[in-house]
């Protein structure tokens, strides 16, 4: 893994958002023009601080600071992607609180959400990042092909081109969704495209990683709520995932680890175990490497998330997940053919055996030959 | 399918699933010690804890209702009522399709939310003051 | 005067089979075999670990018969076997074991130890690196016609005296017989008794048998030196002897190490199955008593205990005849801690007594049996193989103990019943 | 290399290495003694070497009484080594799983905290094992680096595994991968060590209950 020069033990340096001020004005300013209530700000940063899974104890703090923010500039960029992960964004179901942190950045270019098309959207486009040069925050979903430029080109740019174009003038960037962060489906064995993540092709710049597919919605607004609220990247772990989020396993906050402890597994999906609630470890679960805010966060509204609804974790936030063995085969089961190979192997050896066998026969049957009676002559040098 | 042969599905498993109820009770009971003996308020965010499908049902009905509830009406609705242990409140906010989103419990006299707010009295008394014109008898 | 390091490597390279392969690739270093071997237990001294001293064989094993052995020999990687290693091993091989095969008894993974450092005396003959002591013998056995040097004229003498003590004939070169009595030189020279408690004994039992004046020399110098051609030579004098006399059953006598020579390592040194049997007089003696044929009357109310001779019991398979028997005589036996299959080695089997190098630890490792014996006690010992009879008795000297050793044959003759 | 890359190519290409060589080792180490032939015993026979081998397979496993007391330290720090590692290697719900890709059954498996004690007494077995091993003088003696390489390498995915079964340190891909070297490093010098005694030791038992056996000794 190359390291990214600005992070430092994984750990971004400060992004300074307050020299610019791309939107005039505080965001305590904002939503007070627009009629909010202190206390509905209370309850906004009480959600806030919930879904940055920060101490209730950090509520005052995030009130102070969001008070105080400036709404940054940000421009989002889709690649190679299947708009999942802006599907899922705009699905957020907090949508009051969701829509306050919305309200309170300038999108001023994502190519599926924005109203205008064609030369004009590339317009805004280019003036967002004159405009804001040095301090918006880019947003990329979805990955870039190195192969060929043509597999996917937006207005005739290169992914490639627009990325490092983009990345110039940006103050951070956030890498949302597996393709983004890690090259996703698309960088799948055999990878037609060539395709890579963001931080392949941009070292100089801090980059968050947003993994999943898709994304928690509520991970994504967390991040850029942690941005409002301190004007830095929240911590990351070792590869440049937000530690609030994905500090802790799926397996580790998963409601079924008592039966995974107890040695309980569902064996199929339709089985006693599996009508029981128990572990899907056996059903290819990959809940224990995988790092996410699933088995806490919850998806649709905090309905469920896959293991509840009874499907094993596929691992997706985590790297190359789309290669790793098959998403029902167990995390502990070998991803090749182990019983082929030994098979094989062991034939072959027992045909190399019988031969060095036989080399060591032939050895002793010579020693034997050569070998002439002892008598008592011979006991003596 | 008749109802008999529906398939039964226990992913609601009891009450000490993943064995977070008790220390999330025992925990309340400290805050409140806490509070009784030097006034610290605690706030237990119930979203932060890995809770096993209707463990948080199983918390909130074992600190029952008690004296004061109110409706808020913030950003979509907001539910805060005082548990049958007094001073210990629930607080439920939910969004506008009504979906909670983010629930907390709170160890205090009264949760910050439910006081009128300086901001907001400022912006009433410039409101009423509007309201009343320049009739300042 | 023509043994060489290449001799003796290729030697080595013989005694490799199947068990020996399986028994090095097993072993794990545990050093439980230590425990067991009474030249570690009583000197203290880690190199005379039983397996240690089969590294000679290891290295030829590891380095011929080996895939990962003979890549590292390619390279030059293998540890090499030369005259100065089997010079500086000659004194764990020879004077530190006696075959007694308690090591092989503990081996948790299942080596036979005993073994391996019995196959390695093979390649250390074959190299020259036998004791002077064990030459000699060896020398005598085949010369002479046994190991200490008695001859046909001073055994006749011996009949002799046996014929006129006890009025009874003991027959020479008599064809047809039931048993064919061999007889070691120690109980020629030192336990003539022995001949007449046989005679008595053949006498009351009434079955014919008979000591041939070609080949009565049970011992087998060629077992203990490690020489399997010369080993086979002295049997083939006795199979010549038995076959031509056509005896149904060749008796060894108390003797442990002639008795693994002749019962069971014989038909293996010359190559083919004999035509008669093979018995350790105390299985003839359990078999008499069980046909009604030996009938004993008196009980001796010493306190008594047995010392198993290792090539009779734990490297022989003789453990219950000689309990049967005793138990006819005695009414106060004791068994010896470890008695049986586990009993400890008196120290001077194998080969050990004839080397006069080692001497000095023979009476050392006695400490382990006088330590037994003055646990148990005894007012004798009875024993059944005169080897350890005799280094039982010198080491109790040693140490100013005074508890007679019996032979077991010999007790029995006493204990005939007149009827 | 990523984290998650190393454990694929440790759950795919390592293993698959690695199989290949403890495969192919251990067949040809077996051929290479059992072809080495052993000559058919001429003397008449006191006892069954069939059975007596069969029977000193199993029976070997337990120590007399004096070679117990005089060296308790060896086999009961042994013994539980080996049988705690026996019980987490055999009886750990996802180990289970690789023998059931591998050899198509499976058996129950055994709650995660007696896996996690029995790996822990294993562990601290193995250490008592190497202070046992450095400190008694005929084991000092005998030691070897072999001796010193197969304890470690041993000792590698017992400690992997239980950093990986409570996570301790690093992700959960990071142990994961780290155990499943481990437990490669450990196929790959398999054959060629001292650790063969898992299945020659049968062998030798065999040999060594047919030897006595013959001669009507039970050993």
């Amino acid at each position: 893994m190359t390291k990214d020069k600005n992070l430092k033990n994984g750990a971004p340096e400060q992004v300074n958002l307050e020299k610019g001020t791309p939107v005039k004005g505080t965001l305590g300013e904002a939503l007070r023009s627009q009629g909010v209530s202190r206390r509905s700000f209370m309850k906004f940063c009480a959600t806030t601080a919930s879904m940055m899974a920060l101490p209730p104890a950090m509520i005052p703090t995030i009130a102070r600071a969001l008070e105080n923010a400036r709404r940054p500039s940000v421009i989002w960029l889709s690649f190679q992607e299947c708009t999942g992960c802006t599907e899922s964004l705009t699905r957020a179901h907090t949508s009051t609180v969701e829509s306050l942190i919305f309200d309170s950045i300038s999108l001023d270019y994502h190519h599926t959400l924005q109203a205008a098309a064609g030369h004009g959207a590339e317009e805004a486009r280019e003036v967002a990042m004159e405009e804001n040069y040095g301090n918006y925050l880019l947003v990329v979903d979805g990955s870039i092909p190195l192969d060929n430029p043509g597999y996917s080109t937006i207005a005739g740019i290169s992914n490639l081109d627009m990325l490092n174009e983009a990345a110039k003038g940006a103050a951070a960037i956030i890498a949302v969704g597996t393709c983004a962060t890690y090259g996703g489906i698309p960088h799948a064995n055999p990878n037609p495209t060539g395709a890579v993540s963001v931080k392949d092709i941009i070292k100089d710049k801090p980059i968050i990683n947003v993994p999943g597919c898709p994304p928690i919605p509520v991970v994504i607004t967390g991040v850029l709520a942690h941005f409002l609220t301190f004007g830095s990247l929240p911590e990351l772990d070792h590869i440049g995932r937000p530690k609030a989020f994905y500090g802790q396993s799926i397996h580790d906050r998963c409601y079924r680890r008592p039966f995974y402890d107890k040695g309980q597994f569902a064996e199929t999906f339709d089985d006693e175990g599996a009508k029981k609630g128990w572990c899907l470890f056996k059903l290819g679960c990959k809940g224990p490497t995988t790092y996410n805010a699933c088995a806490t966060t919850k998806w649709n509204n905090g309905t469920s998330f896959p293991i509840e609804s009874g499907h094993p974790c596929i691992g997706c936030s985590e790297p190359d997940f789309w290669d790793g063995g098959g998403f029902y085969k167990a995390l502990s089961m070998p991803t090749v053919d182990l019983s082929q190979t030994a098979a094989y192997a062991a034939a072959g050896a027992a045909a190399a055996g019988v031969a060095i066998g036989l080399m060591n026969r032939s050895k002793k049957n010579t020693s034997n030959k050569i070998h002439v009676k002892t008598t008592l002559e011979d006991l003596k040098k | 399918m008749n109802p008999a042969e529906t398939p039964q599905f226990n992913i609601h498993a009891g009450n000490e699933f993943t064995w977070n109820v008790k220390p999330i009770l025992h925990e309340i009971r400290h805050a409140l010690q806490r509070f009784l003996d030097n006034g610290e308020t605690s706030i237990i965010d119930l979203r932060s804890i890995p809770l096993a499908p209707g463990e948080e049902e199983s918390i909130i009905e074992t600190l029952g209702r008690g004296e004061v509830q109110a409706r808020l009406d913030v950003l979509g609705a907001s539910e805060i009522y005082e548990t049958k242990y007094t001073g210990v409140w629930l607080v439920t906010h939910y969004n506008d399709s009504d979906s909670i989103v983010s629930r907390f419990i709170e160890v205090t006299e009264m949760p910050d939310v439910l006081k009128s707010q300086r901001e907001d009295v400022v912006h009433a008394l410039n409101a009423l003051v509007t309201e009343l014109g320049t009739d300042k008898t | 005067m023509s043994a060489t390091i290449e001799k003796g490597i290729n030697a080595l390279k013989r005694q490799v089979d199947s068990s020996v392969a399986a028994f090095f690739s097993s072993c794990v270093h545990c050093g439980i075999c230590a425990e067991a071997c009474l030249f570690y237990t009583e000197t203290g001294d880690a190199k005379r670990t039983p397996i240690n001293k089969t590294e000679p064989l290891r290295r030829i094993w590891k380095s011929e018969y080996t895939l990962f052995g003979r890549v590292g020999k390619m390279f030059g990687l293998t540890r090499k076997v030369t005259d100065e290693m089997l010079e500086e091993w000659q004194e764990l091989v020879y004077d530190s074991c006696t075959l007694c095969g308690r090591c092989s008894m503990v081996c948790p993974v299942g080596n036979d130890i005993a073994l391996m450092i019995r196959k390695t005396r093979e390649g250390m003959a074959a190299a020259g690196q036998a004791p002077e002591g064990l030459i000699g013998a060896t020398t005598r056995s085949v010369t002479i016609g046994s190991p200490m040097g008695v001859k046909w004229p001073a055994l006749a003498a011996q009949i002799r005296h046996v014929e006129e003590d006890s009025g009874l004939k003991v027959p020479v070169d008599q064809s047809d017989v039931d048993y064919m009595l061999l007889l070691s030189s120690m109980e020629i020279m030192n336990f003539p008794e022995f001949i007449e408690a046989m005679a008595k004994i053949f006498d009351k039992a009434g079955v014919s048998w008979t000591i041939s004046s070609e080949a009565f020399e049970a011992t087998n110098s060629g077992i203990q030196i490690g020489v399997s051609d010369i080993a086979a030579e002295l049997v083939q004098r006795i199979v010549d002897v038995a076959d031509k006399l056509r005896v149904k059953t060749v008796i060894s006598p108390e003797c442990g190490h002639a008795y693994m020579a002749i019962r069971w390592d014989g038909p293996n040194l010359v190559g083919k199955p004999f035509g008669f049997k093979v018995r350790h007089v105390l299985e003839v003696l359990d078999d008499l008593h069980k046909q009604g044929r030996l009938k004993l009357a008196g009980k001796d109310t010493q306190r008594l205990t047995y010392h198993d001779p290792c090539q009779i019991s734990r490297r022989g398979g003789v453990i219950d005849e000689p309990r049967n028997l005793i138990n006819l005589f005695a009414d106060n036996f004791v068994e010896m801690p470890d008695g049986g299959k586990m009993n400890w080695c008196c120290g001077a089997g194998g080969g050990v007594s004839a080397n006069e190098r080692a001497d000095e630890i023979r009476l050392k490792v006695f400490d382990r049996k006088k330590a037994q014996l003055e646990e148990v006690k005894p007012d004798a010992i009875i024993s059944a193989c005169s080897n350890c009879r005799i280094h039982l008795e010198d080491g109790l000297e040693e140490h100013n103990m005074d508890i007679p050793l019996l032979s077991l044959t010999e007790t029995i003759a006493e204990y005939l019943s007149d009827e | 290399m990523s984290e998650i890359e190393i454990l694929s190519w440790a759950r795919g290409p390592g293993l698959q290495i690695a199989t290949v060589i403890f495969v192919a080792g251990v067949v040809i180490r077996i051929f290479e003694i059992l072809l080495l032939g052993r000559k058919a015993n001429l003397a008449e026979a006191k006892g069954s070497e069939m059975s007596s081998g069969l029977k000193t397979m199993i029976t070997r496993t337990v120590p007399d009484k004096t070679t117990f007391k005089r060296s308790s330290v060896t086999i009961v720090a042994g013994y539980v080594f080996h049988i705690g590692m026996f019980i987490s290697f055999f009886f750990f719900a996802p180990h289970i799983l690789f023998f059931k890709d591998l050899i198509g059954i499976s058996w129950p498996s055994l709650p995660g905290a007696v896996i996690d004690a029995c790996a822990v007494i294993s562990i601290i077995a193995l250490l008592a094992v190497l202070v046992n091993r450095l400190t008694n003088k005929v084991m000092r003696f005998l030691t070897n680096f072999e001796d010193l390489l197969t304890w470690f390498l041993t000792f590698l995915p017992l400690i992997t595994g239980y950093f990986a079964f409570h996570r301790i340190g690093f992700t959960a891909p990071s142990l994961l991968a780290a155990h499943l070297l481990s437990v490669e490093l450990l196929l790959v010098v398999f054959p060629f060590t001292k650790l063969m005694h898992t299945f020659t030791l049968f062998l030798a038992r065999w040999y060594n209950g047919a030897i006595s056996g013959y001669r009507g000794v039970e050993s």
